[in-house]
Protein backbone atom coordinates (compact mmCIF):
# COMPACT_ATOMS: atom_id res chain seq x y z
CA UNK A 1 0.00 0.00 0.00
CA UNK A 2 0.94 3.64 -0.03
CA UNK A 3 2.27 3.93 2.85
CA UNK A 4 5.14 1.78 2.51
CA UNK A 5 6.56 4.66 0.05
CA UNK A 6 6.48 7.32 2.56
CA UNK A 7 7.95 5.87 5.57
CA UNK A 8 11.45 6.02 5.39
CA UNK A 9 13.69 2.74 3.90
CA UNK A 10 14.94 2.46 7.85
CA UNK A 11 12.01 2.15 9.27
CA UNK A 12 11.21 -1.50 10.76
CA UNK A 13 8.20 -3.21 8.50
CA UNK A 14 5.62 -4.06 10.15
CA UNK A 15 2.68 -5.85 8.82
CA UNK A 16 -0.04 -2.23 7.97
CA UNK A 17 -3.31 -2.03 8.91
CA UNK A 18 -5.40 0.95 7.84
CA UNK A 19 -7.72 0.90 10.16
CA UNK A 20 -8.45 0.07 13.79
CA UNK A 21 -11.89 -2.48 12.73
CA UNK A 22 -9.33 -4.19 10.24
CA UNK A 23 -6.40 -4.67 13.02
CA UNK A 24 -8.74 -5.74 15.94
CA UNK A 25 -10.64 -8.52 13.77
CA UNK A 26 -7.54 -9.71 12.55
CA UNK A 27 -6.05 -10.08 16.62
CA UNK A 28 -9.77 -11.58 16.98
CA UNK A 29 -10.04 -14.00 14.33
CA UNK A 30 -6.26 -15.17 14.80
CA UNK A 31 -7.73 -16.61 18.75
CA UNK A 32 -10.18 -18.13 16.12
CA UNK A 33 -12.44 -16.69 18.26
CA UNK A 34 -16.70 -15.31 18.09
CA UNK A 35 -16.67 -11.06 18.50
CA UNK A 36 -18.12 -10.40 22.40
CA UNK A 37 -17.16 -8.53 25.58
CA UNK A 38 -14.80 -11.79 26.48
CA UNK A 39 -12.81 -12.16 22.92
CA UNK A 40 -12.26 -8.21 22.82
CA UNK A 41 -11.10 -8.16 26.45
CA UNK A 42 -8.92 -10.55 25.50
CA UNK A 43 -6.93 -9.18 22.50
CA UNK A 44 -7.14 -5.83 24.12
CA UNK A 45 -2.69 -5.95 25.38
CA UNK A 46 -1.82 -6.89 22.32
CA UNK A 47 -4.09 -4.21 20.07
CA UNK A 48 -2.64 -1.69 22.58
CA UNK A 49 0.90 -2.74 21.72
CA UNK A 50 0.22 -2.47 18.46
CA UNK A 51 -0.93 1.60 18.28
CA UNK A 52 1.88 1.86 20.83
CA UNK A 53 4.46 0.67 17.82
CA UNK A 54 2.22 2.33 15.30
CA UNK A 55 2.89 5.60 17.58
CA UNK A 56 6.50 5.38 17.37
CA UNK A 57 6.87 4.86 13.82
CA UNK A 58 4.37 8.00 13.53
CA UNK A 59 2.08 5.91 11.13
CA UNK A 60 -1.21 7.68 9.51
CA UNK A 61 -4.56 7.63 11.39
CA UNK A 62 -2.88 6.20 14.65
CA UNK A 63 -5.70 8.67 16.21
CA UNK A 64 -8.26 6.31 15.14
CA UNK A 65 -6.87 3.60 16.25
CA UNK A 66 -6.21 5.39 20.27
CA UNK A 67 -10.11 6.01 20.28
CA UNK A 68 -10.89 2.73 19.75
CA UNK A 69 -7.87 1.23 22.27
CA UNK A 70 -10.23 3.68 24.86
CA UNK A 71 -13.31 1.69 23.85
CA UNK A 72 -11.50 -1.68 24.37
CA UNK A 73 -9.75 -0.65 27.43
CA UNK A 74 -13.33 -0.17 29.07
CA UNK A 75 -14.17 -3.46 27.92
CA UNK A 76 -11.04 -4.63 29.55
CA UNK A 77 -11.24 -3.05 33.11
CA UNK A 78 -15.16 -4.01 33.24
CA UNK A 79 -14.61 -7.69 32.77
CA UNK A 80 -11.24 -7.50 35.11
CA UNK A 81 -13.16 -5.12 37.38
CA UNK A 82 -16.81 -5.54 37.26
CA UNK A 83 -17.23 -2.97 40.36
CA UNK A 84 -16.03 -0.51 37.77
CA UNK A 85 -19.35 1.53 36.97
CA UNK A 86 -20.02 2.58 33.13
CA UNK A 87 -21.93 5.49 31.93
CA UNK A 88 -25.24 4.92 29.63
CA UNK A 89 -22.66 6.63 26.70
CA UNK A 90 -20.17 3.99 27.66
CA UNK A 91 -22.10 1.01 27.59
CA UNK A 92 -23.58 2.25 24.25
CA UNK A 93 -20.41 2.99 22.72
CA UNK A 94 -19.11 -1.12 23.76
CA UNK A 95 -21.96 -2.73 22.54
CA UNK A 96 -21.60 -0.84 19.14
CA UNK A 97 -18.21 -1.58 18.85
CA UNK A 98 -19.24 -5.11 18.97
CA UNK A 99 -21.59 -4.48 16.06
CA UNK A 100 -19.54 -2.64 14.06
CA UNK A 101 -17.21 -5.52 13.92
CA UNK A 102 -19.47 -7.67 13.09
CA UNK A 103 -20.72 -5.70 10.40
CA UNK A 104 -17.27 -4.88 9.08
CA UNK A 105 -16.70 -8.42 9.12
CA UNK A 106 -19.22 -9.05 6.54
CA UNK A 107 -17.97 -6.64 4.76
CA UNK A 108 -14.38 -7.61 4.71
CA UNK A 109 -15.13 -11.40 3.99
CA UNK A 110 -16.86 -10.49 0.96
CA UNK A 111 -14.72 -7.73 0.37
CA UNK A 112 -11.67 -10.59 0.25
CA UNK A 113 -13.77 -12.74 -2.47
CA UNK A 114 -13.55 -9.58 -4.43
CA UNK A 115 -9.98 -9.19 -4.56
CA UNK A 116 -9.60 -12.82 -5.91
CA UNK A 117 -11.94 -11.85 -8.31
CA UNK A 118 -10.73 -9.14 -9.72
CA UNK A 119 -8.88 -8.68 -12.77
CA UNK A 120 -9.18 -12.48 -13.24
CA UNK A 121 -11.99 -12.16 -15.70
CA UNK A 122 -12.07 -9.50 -17.62
CA UNK A 123 -14.42 -8.39 -19.99
CA UNK A 124 -13.04 -5.42 -22.49
CA UNK A 125 -14.65 -2.80 -24.33
CA UNK A 126 -13.33 -2.54 -28.16
CA UNK A 127 -10.05 -0.81 -28.43
CA UNK A 128 -11.33 3.21 -29.07
CA UNK A 129 -10.20 4.08 -32.33
CA UNK A 130 -10.72 7.37 -33.47
CA UNK A 131 -12.18 8.42 -36.73
CA UNK A 132 -10.17 8.81 -39.50
CA UNK A 133 -11.70 12.09 -41.07
CA UNK A 134 -9.99 15.47 -39.43
CA UNK A 135 -12.84 17.36 -38.07
CA UNK A 136 -12.03 20.68 -36.15
CA UNK A 137 -15.20 21.59 -34.17
CA UNK A 138 -14.28 24.44 -31.08
CA UNK A 139 -17.06 25.74 -29.39
CA UNK A 140 -17.68 28.53 -26.98
CA UNK A 141 -16.05 26.74 -24.18
CA UNK A 142 -12.51 26.75 -26.16
CA UNK A 143 -11.02 30.20 -25.42
CA UNK A 144 -8.47 31.04 -23.27
CA UNK A 145 -9.89 32.79 -20.33
CA UNK A 146 -12.31 29.50 -20.19
CA UNK A 147 -9.44 27.45 -19.95
CA UNK A 148 -7.72 29.27 -17.38
CA UNK A 149 -11.24 29.25 -15.13
CA UNK A 150 -10.78 25.49 -15.95
CA UNK A 151 -6.95 24.93 -14.52
CA UNK A 152 -8.14 26.96 -11.54
CA UNK A 153 -10.98 24.41 -10.65
CA UNK A 154 -8.49 21.87 -11.00
CA UNK A 155 -5.93 23.31 -8.73
CA UNK A 156 -8.59 24.34 -6.19
CA UNK A 157 -9.79 20.67 -6.14
CA UNK A 158 -5.98 18.97 -5.60
CA UNK A 159 -6.48 16.88 -2.51
CA UNK A 160 -4.45 19.21 0.54
CA UNK A 161 -2.36 16.18 2.15
CA UNK A 162 -0.67 19.12 4.75
CA UNK A 163 -3.98 20.43 5.53
CA UNK A 164 -5.46 17.41 6.73
CA UNK A 165 -2.16 16.38 8.33
CA UNK A 166 -2.53 19.40 10.35
CA UNK A 167 -6.27 18.64 11.42
CA UNK A 168 -5.33 15.43 12.53
CA UNK A 169 -2.51 16.56 14.88
CA UNK A 170 -4.81 18.61 16.55
CA UNK A 171 -7.30 16.18 17.65
CA UNK A 172 -4.81 13.38 18.29
CA UNK A 173 -4.48 12.27 21.40
CA UNK A 174 -1.51 9.88 22.21
CA UNK A 175 -2.08 6.39 23.63
CA UNK A 176 -0.29 7.62 26.87
CA UNK A 177 -2.60 10.12 27.59
CA UNK A 178 -5.94 8.12 27.11
CA UNK A 179 -4.28 5.43 29.89
CA UNK A 180 -3.60 7.87 32.05
CA UNK A 181 -7.02 9.28 32.10
CA UNK A 182 -8.46 5.78 32.43
CA UNK A 183 -6.11 4.87 35.62
CA UNK A 184 -6.74 8.42 37.18
CA UNK A 185 -10.63 7.13 36.46
CA UNK A 186 -9.94 4.02 38.32
CA UNK A 187 -8.02 5.23 41.27
CA UNK A 188 -11.07 7.61 41.73
CA UNK A 189 -13.36 4.57 41.96
CA UNK A 190 -10.31 2.20 43.85
CA UNK A 191 -7.98 3.05 45.87
CA UNK A 192 -4.01 0.92 44.70
CA UNK A 193 -0.70 1.89 44.57
CA UNK A 194 -0.73 3.41 41.02
CA UNK A 195 0.59 6.50 42.05
CA UNK A 196 3.46 4.83 44.17
CA UNK A 197 4.19 2.88 40.70
CA UNK A 198 4.19 5.59 38.58
CA UNK A 199 6.69 7.47 40.70
CA UNK A 200 9.17 4.50 40.46
CA UNK A 201 8.49 4.11 36.90
CA UNK A 202 9.84 6.71 34.80
CA UNK A 203 9.30 4.70 31.55
CA UNK A 204 5.80 5.79 30.67
CA UNK A 205 5.04 2.73 28.10
CA UNK A 206 5.78 0.31 31.50
CA UNK A 207 3.15 2.39 33.23
CA UNK A 208 0.96 1.15 30.75
CA UNK A 209 1.94 -2.05 31.27
CA UNK A 210 1.73 -2.08 35.07
CA UNK A 211 -1.72 -0.95 34.79
CA UNK A 212 -2.24 -3.88 32.24
CA UNK A 213 -0.78 -6.35 34.93
CA UNK A 214 -2.98 -5.21 37.78
CA UNK A 215 -5.65 -5.66 35.86
CA UNK A 216 -4.45 -8.84 35.17
CA UNK A 217 -4.20 -9.87 38.93
CA UNK A 218 -7.35 -8.84 39.71
CA UNK A 219 -9.10 -11.53 37.15
CA UNK A 220 -6.38 -14.23 38.35
CA UNK A 221 -7.77 -13.74 41.78
CA UNK A 222 -4.41 -12.63 43.53
CA UNK A 223 -6.03 -9.10 44.82
CA UNK A 224 -8.57 -9.01 47.06
CA UNK A 225 -11.07 -6.35 46.22
CA UNK A 226 -13.01 -5.68 49.53
CA UNK A 227 -16.15 -2.78 49.42
CA UNK A 228 -16.89 -1.89 53.36
CA UNK A 229 -19.94 -0.32 52.34
CA UNK A 230 -22.01 1.20 49.08
CA UNK A 231 -20.17 4.34 47.80
CA UNK A 232 -17.10 3.41 50.20
CA UNK A 233 -13.38 3.03 48.82
CA UNK A 234 -12.81 -0.16 47.80
CA UNK A 235 -9.74 -2.00 49.61
CA UNK A 236 -7.73 -3.58 47.18
CA UNK A 237 -5.01 -6.48 48.95
CA UNK A 238 -2.72 -9.00 47.75
CA UNK A 239 -4.03 -12.47 48.68
CA UNK A 240 -1.06 -13.66 49.95
CA UNK A 241 0.43 -13.17 53.22
CA UNK A 242 3.77 -13.14 51.78
CA UNK A 243 3.32 -10.13 49.27
CA UNK A 244 3.36 -6.72 50.40
CA UNK A 245 -0.03 -5.22 50.81
CA UNK A 246 -1.72 -2.33 48.54
CA UNK A 247 -3.14 -0.33 51.15
CA UNK B 1 -35.76 -1.49 -36.12
CA UNK B 2 -36.90 -3.46 -32.63
CA UNK B 3 -35.70 -1.56 -29.51
CA UNK B 4 -32.77 -4.43 -28.68
CA UNK B 5 -31.24 -3.77 -31.45
CA UNK B 6 -31.06 0.44 -31.82
CA UNK B 7 -29.77 -0.24 -28.55
CA UNK B 8 -27.04 -2.87 -29.08
CA UNK B 9 -26.29 -0.39 -32.19
CA UNK B 10 -25.61 2.88 -29.75
CA UNK B 11 -23.75 0.68 -27.29
CA UNK B 12 -21.69 -0.54 -30.40
CA UNK B 13 -21.22 2.30 -31.76
CA UNK B 14 -20.36 5.02 -28.53
CA UNK B 15 -18.57 1.39 -26.99
CA UNK B 16 -18.29 3.13 -23.60
CA UNK B 17 -20.79 2.92 -20.91
CA UNK B 18 -23.76 5.00 -21.41
CA UNK B 19 -26.63 6.26 -19.14
CA UNK B 20 -29.81 4.33 -19.27
CA UNK B 21 -31.53 7.47 -18.42
CA UNK B 22 -30.42 9.14 -21.68
CA UNK B 23 -30.81 6.38 -23.76
CA UNK B 24 -34.70 6.10 -22.38
CA UNK B 25 -34.80 9.24 -23.42
CA UNK B 26 -33.50 9.21 -26.45
CA UNK B 27 -36.04 6.17 -27.79
CA UNK B 28 -38.58 7.54 -25.65
CA UNK B 29 -39.50 4.81 -24.00
CA UNK B 30 -41.13 3.35 -20.71
CA UNK B 31 -38.96 1.98 -17.82
CA UNK B 32 -40.52 -1.40 -18.41
CA UNK B 33 -40.07 -1.37 -21.88
CA UNK B 34 -36.72 -0.64 -21.90
CA UNK B 35 -36.24 -2.75 -19.35
CA UNK B 36 -37.73 -5.63 -21.16
CA UNK B 37 -35.37 -4.88 -24.25
CA UNK B 38 -32.25 -5.19 -21.99
CA UNK B 39 -33.58 -8.79 -21.80
CA UNK B 40 -33.95 -9.57 -25.16
CA UNK B 41 -30.94 -7.94 -26.06
CA UNK B 42 -29.21 -10.16 -23.22
CA UNK B 43 -30.47 -13.79 -24.25
CA UNK B 44 -29.75 -12.38 -27.70
CA UNK B 45 -26.56 -12.40 -27.41
CA UNK B 46 -25.94 -15.33 -24.99
CA UNK B 47 -24.01 -17.67 -27.53
CA UNK B 48 -22.09 -14.99 -28.93
CA UNK B 49 -18.88 -12.63 -27.83
CA UNK B 50 -20.10 -10.03 -26.44
CA UNK B 51 -22.16 -9.11 -23.26
CA UNK B 52 -24.37 -6.67 -21.86
CA UNK B 53 -22.76 -5.24 -18.39
CA UNK B 54 -25.14 -2.79 -16.09
CA UNK B 55 -25.42 -1.07 -13.59
CA UNK B 56 -27.83 1.09 -11.37
CA UNK B 57 -27.32 4.10 -14.11
CA UNK B 58 -25.37 2.61 -16.58
CA UNK B 59 -25.07 0.12 -19.29
CA UNK B 60 -21.92 -0.86 -21.71
CA UNK B 61 -21.33 -3.63 -24.36
CA UNK B 62 -18.11 -6.06 -23.48
CA UNK B 63 -16.43 -8.81 -24.67
CA UNK B 64 -17.48 -12.48 -22.60
CA UNK B 65 -15.89 -13.27 -19.40
CA UNK B 66 -15.15 -16.73 -20.94
CA UNK B 67 -12.84 -15.06 -23.70
CA UNK B 68 -10.67 -13.13 -20.81
CA UNK B 69 -8.12 -15.36 -21.84
CA UNK B 70 -8.00 -15.12 -25.13
CA UNK B 71 -8.87 -11.01 -25.14
CA UNK B 72 -5.15 -10.93 -23.01
CA UNK B 73 -3.10 -12.49 -25.38
CA UNK B 74 -4.18 -10.27 -27.76
CA UNK B 75 -3.26 -7.46 -25.84
CA UNK B 76 -0.05 -5.81 -25.08
CA UNK B 77 1.36 -6.74 -21.55
CA UNK B 78 -0.47 -4.49 -19.21
CA UNK B 79 -0.70 -4.41 -15.34
CA UNK B 80 -4.24 -4.82 -14.09
CA UNK B 81 -2.77 -4.13 -10.89
CA UNK B 82 -4.27 -4.92 -7.19
CA UNK B 83 -6.85 -3.00 -5.99
CA UNK B 84 -5.43 -4.02 -2.14
CA UNK B 85 -7.38 -5.14 0.81
CA UNK B 86 -8.59 -1.09 1.68
CA UNK B 87 -9.94 -0.93 -2.09
CA UNK B 88 -11.74 -4.10 -2.29
CA UNK B 89 -13.23 -3.02 1.16
CA UNK B 90 -14.76 0.36 0.14
CA UNK B 91 -15.92 -1.06 -2.86
CA UNK B 92 -17.78 -4.00 -0.80
CA UNK B 93 -19.91 -0.95 0.98
CA UNK B 94 -20.47 0.51 -2.29
CA UNK B 95 -21.42 -2.33 -3.99
CA UNK B 96 -23.65 -2.87 -0.98
CA UNK B 97 -25.07 0.56 -0.28
CA UNK B 98 -24.49 2.23 -3.37
CA UNK B 99 -25.37 4.89 -3.67
CA UNK B 100 -23.62 5.99 -0.67
CA UNK B 101 -21.81 8.97 0.98
CA UNK B 102 -18.03 9.40 2.13
CA UNK B 103 -19.12 9.70 5.46
CA UNK B 104 -21.27 6.73 5.47
CA UNK B 105 -18.69 4.66 4.15
CA UNK B 106 -15.64 6.18 6.76
CA UNK B 107 -18.64 5.10 9.75
CA UNK B 108 -18.51 1.73 8.34
CA UNK B 109 -14.52 1.02 7.71
CA UNK B 110 -14.20 2.95 10.76
CA UNK B 111 -11.33 5.17 9.27
CA UNK B 112 -10.75 8.04 6.73
CA UNK B 113 -11.57 6.85 3.01
CA UNK B 114 -11.27 9.95 0.97
CA UNK B 115 -7.04 8.71 -0.37
CA UNK B 116 -8.94 5.06 -1.36
CA UNK B 117 -12.10 6.81 -3.04
CA UNK B 118 -9.94 8.95 -5.25
CA UNK B 119 -7.74 6.27 -6.10
CA UNK B 120 -11.03 4.58 -6.99
CA UNK B 121 -12.53 7.25 -8.91
CA UNK B 122 -9.55 7.62 -11.14
CA UNK B 123 -9.15 3.88 -11.79
CA UNK B 124 -12.93 4.43 -13.37
CA UNK B 125 -14.35 1.63 -11.14
CA UNK B 126 -16.37 4.47 -8.94
CA UNK B 127 -18.06 7.39 -9.92
CA UNK B 128 -19.52 10.21 -7.98
CA UNK B 129 -22.78 12.32 -8.06
CA UNK B 130 -22.88 15.77 -6.25
CA UNK B 131 -25.92 15.48 -3.57
CA UNK B 132 -26.35 18.61 -1.91
CA UNK B 133 -23.25 19.63 -0.08
CA UNK B 134 -21.40 15.63 -0.53
CA UNK B 135 -20.85 13.59 -3.42
CA UNK B 136 -22.45 9.81 -3.55
CA UNK B 137 -20.41 7.03 -4.85
CA UNK B 138 -21.97 4.45 -7.09
CA UNK B 139 -19.82 1.59 -8.70
CA UNK B 140 -18.96 1.63 -12.49
CA UNK B 141 -19.88 -0.76 -15.26
CA UNK B 142 -15.89 -0.51 -15.72
CA UNK B 143 -15.82 -2.31 -12.04
CA UNK B 144 -17.80 -5.21 -13.57
CA UNK B 145 -16.01 -5.68 -16.11
CA UNK B 146 -13.25 -6.23 -13.85
CA UNK B 147 -14.83 -8.58 -11.77
CA UNK B 148 -16.22 -10.52 -14.91
CA UNK B 149 -19.91 -10.04 -14.17
CA UNK B 150 -22.50 -8.45 -16.09
CA UNK B 151 -24.62 -7.17 -12.84
CA UNK B 152 -23.66 -7.19 -8.98
CA UNK B 153 -25.64 -9.45 -8.32
CA UNK B 154 -24.19 -12.15 -10.66
CA UNK B 155 -21.37 -11.79 -8.11
CA UNK B 156 -20.05 -15.13 -6.36
CA UNK B 157 -21.60 -14.36 -2.56
CA UNK B 158 -23.33 -11.49 -3.51
CA UNK B 159 -27.02 -12.79 -1.98
CA UNK B 160 -25.32 -14.91 0.84
CA UNK B 161 -23.61 -11.10 1.42
CA UNK B 162 -27.26 -9.19 1.08
CA UNK B 163 -28.49 -11.27 3.54
CA UNK B 164 -25.94 -11.24 6.23
CA UNK B 165 -25.73 -7.35 6.16
CA UNK B 166 -29.38 -7.12 5.71
CA UNK B 167 -29.94 -9.16 9.01
CA UNK B 168 -27.98 -5.90 10.44
CA UNK B 169 -30.50 -3.36 11.91
CA UNK B 170 -30.84 -0.60 9.31
CA UNK B 171 -29.49 1.85 11.82
CA UNK B 172 -25.94 -0.08 12.29
CA UNK B 173 -25.75 -1.30 8.81
CA UNK C 1 -14.96 -21.70 -27.86
CA UNK C 2 -16.82 -22.14 -31.06
CA UNK C 3 -14.31 -20.31 -33.95
CA UNK C 4 -17.01 -17.93 -35.05
CA UNK C 5 -17.08 -16.58 -30.92
CA UNK C 6 -13.27 -15.69 -31.68
CA UNK C 7 -13.55 -14.35 -34.58
CA UNK C 8 -16.32 -12.09 -33.33
CA UNK C 9 -13.93 -11.44 -30.24
CA UNK C 10 -11.44 -10.37 -31.85
CA UNK C 11 -13.09 -8.27 -34.51
CA UNK C 12 -15.82 -6.48 -31.82
CA UNK C 13 -12.44 -5.98 -29.86
CA UNK C 14 -10.11 -4.59 -32.19
CA UNK C 15 -12.74 -2.72 -33.98
CA UNK C 16 -10.78 -2.03 -37.04
CA UNK C 17 -11.25 -4.30 -40.21
CA UNK C 18 -8.55 -7.67 -39.63
CA UNK C 19 -6.37 -9.34 -42.63
CA UNK C 20 -8.33 -12.51 -43.34
CA UNK C 21 -5.08 -14.31 -43.59
CA UNK C 22 -3.71 -13.08 -40.44
CA UNK C 23 -6.63 -14.13 -38.82
CA UNK C 24 -6.44 -17.73 -40.19
CA UNK C 25 -2.99 -17.86 -39.36
CA UNK C 26 -3.80 -16.80 -35.22
CA UNK C 27 -6.72 -19.83 -35.21
CA UNK C 28 -4.08 -21.90 -37.20
CA UNK C 29 -7.41 -23.19 -39.61
CA UNK C 30 -7.89 -24.28 -43.15
CA UNK C 31 -9.87 -21.60 -45.36
CA UNK C 32 -13.22 -23.70 -45.57
CA UNK C 33 -13.27 -24.08 -41.34
CA UNK C 34 -12.21 -20.13 -41.53
CA UNK C 35 -15.30 -19.07 -43.97
CA UNK C 36 -17.60 -22.08 -42.84
CA UNK C 37 -16.85 -20.00 -39.35
CA UNK C 38 -17.39 -16.89 -40.71
CA UNK C 39 -20.83 -18.12 -42.34
CA UNK C 40 -22.28 -19.30 -38.78
CA UNK C 41 -21.24 -15.80 -37.97
CA UNK C 42 -23.03 -13.95 -40.31
CA UNK C 43 -26.69 -15.86 -39.75
CA UNK C 44 -26.00 -15.54 -35.62
CA UNK C 45 -25.70 -11.84 -36.12
CA UNK C 46 -28.43 -12.01 -38.66
CA UNK C 47 -31.18 -10.54 -35.99
CA UNK C 48 -28.57 -8.24 -34.26
CA UNK C 49 -27.29 -4.65 -34.92
CA UNK C 50 -23.87 -5.80 -36.21
CA UNK C 51 -22.71 -7.24 -39.53
CA UNK C 52 -19.89 -9.00 -41.10
CA UNK C 53 -18.54 -7.05 -44.03
CA UNK C 54 -15.96 -8.80 -45.69
CA UNK C 55 -13.43 -7.72 -48.43
CA UNK C 56 -11.12 -9.97 -50.40
CA UNK C 57 -8.74 -9.91 -47.81
CA UNK C 58 -10.23 -7.95 -44.83
CA UNK C 59 -12.81 -8.09 -42.60
CA UNK C 60 -14.70 -5.70 -40.21
CA UNK C 61 -17.92 -5.46 -37.76
CA UNK C 62 -19.66 -2.96 -38.09
CA UNK C 63 -23.23 -1.61 -37.43
CA UNK C 64 -26.52 -3.01 -39.89
CA UNK C 65 -26.75 -0.85 -43.07
CA UNK C 66 -30.34 -0.10 -41.83
CA UNK C 67 -29.14 1.59 -38.51
CA UNK C 68 -27.15 3.87 -41.03
CA UNK C 69 -29.18 6.92 -40.76
CA UNK C 70 -29.65 6.30 -37.02
CA UNK C 71 -25.56 5.67 -36.86
CA UNK C 72 -25.55 9.12 -38.59
CA UNK C 73 -28.06 11.09 -36.24
CA UNK C 74 -25.61 10.05 -33.43
CA UNK C 75 -22.42 11.17 -35.08
CA UNK C 76 -24.59 14.78 -35.24
CA UNK C 77 -25.38 14.91 -31.72
CA UNK C 78 -22.10 14.23 -30.47
CA UNK C 79 -20.27 16.72 -32.54
CA UNK C 80 -22.77 19.32 -31.75
CA UNK C 81 -22.78 19.17 -27.67
CA UNK C 82 -20.14 21.42 -26.08
CA UNK C 83 -17.40 20.31 -24.26
CA UNK C 84 -18.73 21.12 -20.97
CA UNK C 85 -16.93 21.91 -17.67
CA UNK C 86 -15.18 18.46 -17.30
CA UNK C 87 -14.34 18.93 -21.08
CA UNK C 88 -12.57 22.43 -20.38
CA UNK C 89 -11.14 21.18 -17.58
CA UNK C 90 -9.61 18.26 -19.22
CA UNK C 91 -8.68 20.66 -22.05
CA UNK C 92 -6.74 22.81 -20.08
CA UNK C 93 -4.47 20.53 -18.74
CA UNK C 94 -3.32 19.30 -21.66
CA UNK C 95 -3.04 22.55 -22.69
CA UNK C 96 -0.74 23.41 -20.12
CA UNK C 97 0.76 20.17 -19.34
CA UNK C 98 0.80 18.35 -22.72
CA UNK C 99 2.21 15.99 -23.63
CA UNK C 100 0.43 13.89 -21.26
CA UNK C 101 -0.93 10.57 -20.44
CA UNK C 102 -4.51 9.90 -19.84
CA UNK C 103 -3.28 8.60 -16.62
CA UNK C 104 -1.91 11.67 -15.60
CA UNK C 105 -4.65 13.46 -16.65
CA UNK C 106 -7.06 11.40 -14.52
CA UNK C 107 -4.44 11.74 -11.56
CA UNK C 108 -4.74 15.35 -11.28
CA UNK C 109 -8.40 15.52 -11.82
CA UNK C 110 -9.31 12.99 -9.84
CA UNK C 111 -11.28 11.02 -12.00
CA UNK C 112 -11.63 8.85 -14.67
CA UNK C 113 -11.29 10.88 -17.88
CA UNK C 114 -11.46 8.21 -20.96
CA UNK C 115 -14.57 9.59 -22.43
CA UNK C 116 -14.47 13.03 -21.91
CA UNK C 117 -11.05 12.37 -24.47
CA UNK C 118 -12.80 10.23 -26.79
CA UNK C 119 -15.15 13.77 -27.35
CA UNK C 120 -12.36 16.39 -27.24
CA UNK C 121 -10.45 13.31 -29.95
CA UNK C 122 -13.67 13.39 -32.12
CA UNK C 123 -13.91 17.22 -32.12
CA UNK C 124 -10.02 17.35 -33.31
CA UNK C 125 -9.72 18.99 -30.22
CA UNK C 126 -6.58 17.37 -29.31
CA UNK C 127 -4.90 14.25 -30.84
CA UNK C 128 -2.79 11.65 -29.52
CA UNK C 129 0.66 9.60 -30.13
CA UNK C 130 1.28 5.91 -28.89
CA UNK C 131 4.35 6.25 -26.67
CA UNK C 132 4.94 2.49 -25.52
CA UNK C 133 2.06 0.98 -23.87
CA UNK C 134 0.18 4.08 -23.36
CA UNK C 135 -0.77 7.53 -25.18
CA UNK C 136 0.50 11.02 -24.89
CA UNK C 137 -2.22 13.75 -25.23
CA UNK C 138 -1.12 17.61 -26.79
CA UNK C 139 -3.84 19.95 -28.21
CA UNK C 140 -4.17 19.92 -32.05
CA UNK C 141 -2.29 22.78 -34.10
CA UNK C 142 -5.81 23.99 -35.13
CA UNK C 143 -6.64 24.07 -31.66
CA UNK C 144 -3.52 26.35 -30.81
CA UNK C 145 -4.14 28.30 -33.44
CA UNK C 146 -7.72 29.41 -32.73
CA UNK C 147 -6.38 30.18 -29.17
CA UNK C 148 -3.56 32.14 -30.50
CA UNK C 149 -1.24 30.74 -28.20
CA UNK C 150 2.33 30.15 -29.94
CA UNK C 151 4.35 28.89 -26.46
CA UNK C 152 3.08 27.41 -23.16
CA UNK C 153 5.09 30.13 -21.25
CA UNK C 154 3.22 32.85 -22.20
CA UNK C 155 -0.07 31.02 -21.21
CA UNK C 156 -1.32 32.79 -17.75
CA UNK C 157 -0.06 32.29 -14.69
CA UNK C 158 1.80 29.36 -16.30
CA UNK C 159 4.58 29.48 -13.53
CA UNK C 160 1.76 29.42 -10.93
CA UNK C 161 -0.18 26.61 -12.26
CA UNK C 162 3.17 24.51 -13.30
CA UNK C 163 3.68 24.60 -9.49
CA UNK C 164 0.67 23.86 -7.93
CA UNK C 165 0.06 20.74 -10.02
CA UNK C 166 3.70 19.81 -9.50
CA UNK C 167 3.55 20.08 -5.59
CA UNK C 168 0.20 17.18 -5.61
CA UNK C 169 1.91 14.48 -4.78
CA UNK C 170 -0.87 11.90 -4.07
CA UNK C 171 1.27 9.35 -2.59
CA UNK C 172 0.84 11.76 0.62
CA UNK C 173 -2.91 12.86 0.08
Amino acid sequence: MFVTSTVSPFSIKTEYFEGPLELLIELVEKRKLLINNISLAEVTDEYIAKVSEMQEQSLPNTAQFITLAATLLLIKSKSLLPVLELSDEEETTIHDLEDRLRLYQIYRDFAQSLQAEFGSCMMYEPVYTPPREPLFLPDSLCTIPTLVEGMERIITNLPKPNVRQVATVKQAISLEEMMDSLRQRIERQIKTSFFKMKAEEPERKNVIVGFLAILELFKQGNLIITQITRFEDIQIEADRAATPRYY
Amino acid sequence: MPLDVLIEAMLFYQSTPLKKASLRKLFDVSEADFTHAIEQLRSRLEFGATRVVETDLEISLTTAPELSEFIESLRKAELKGDIGKAGAETLAIILYREPISRAEIDRIRGVNSSFILRNLLVKGLVERDSVGNSYQFRITPELLRHLGVTTKQELPRFSEFMTAVDSFNPETA
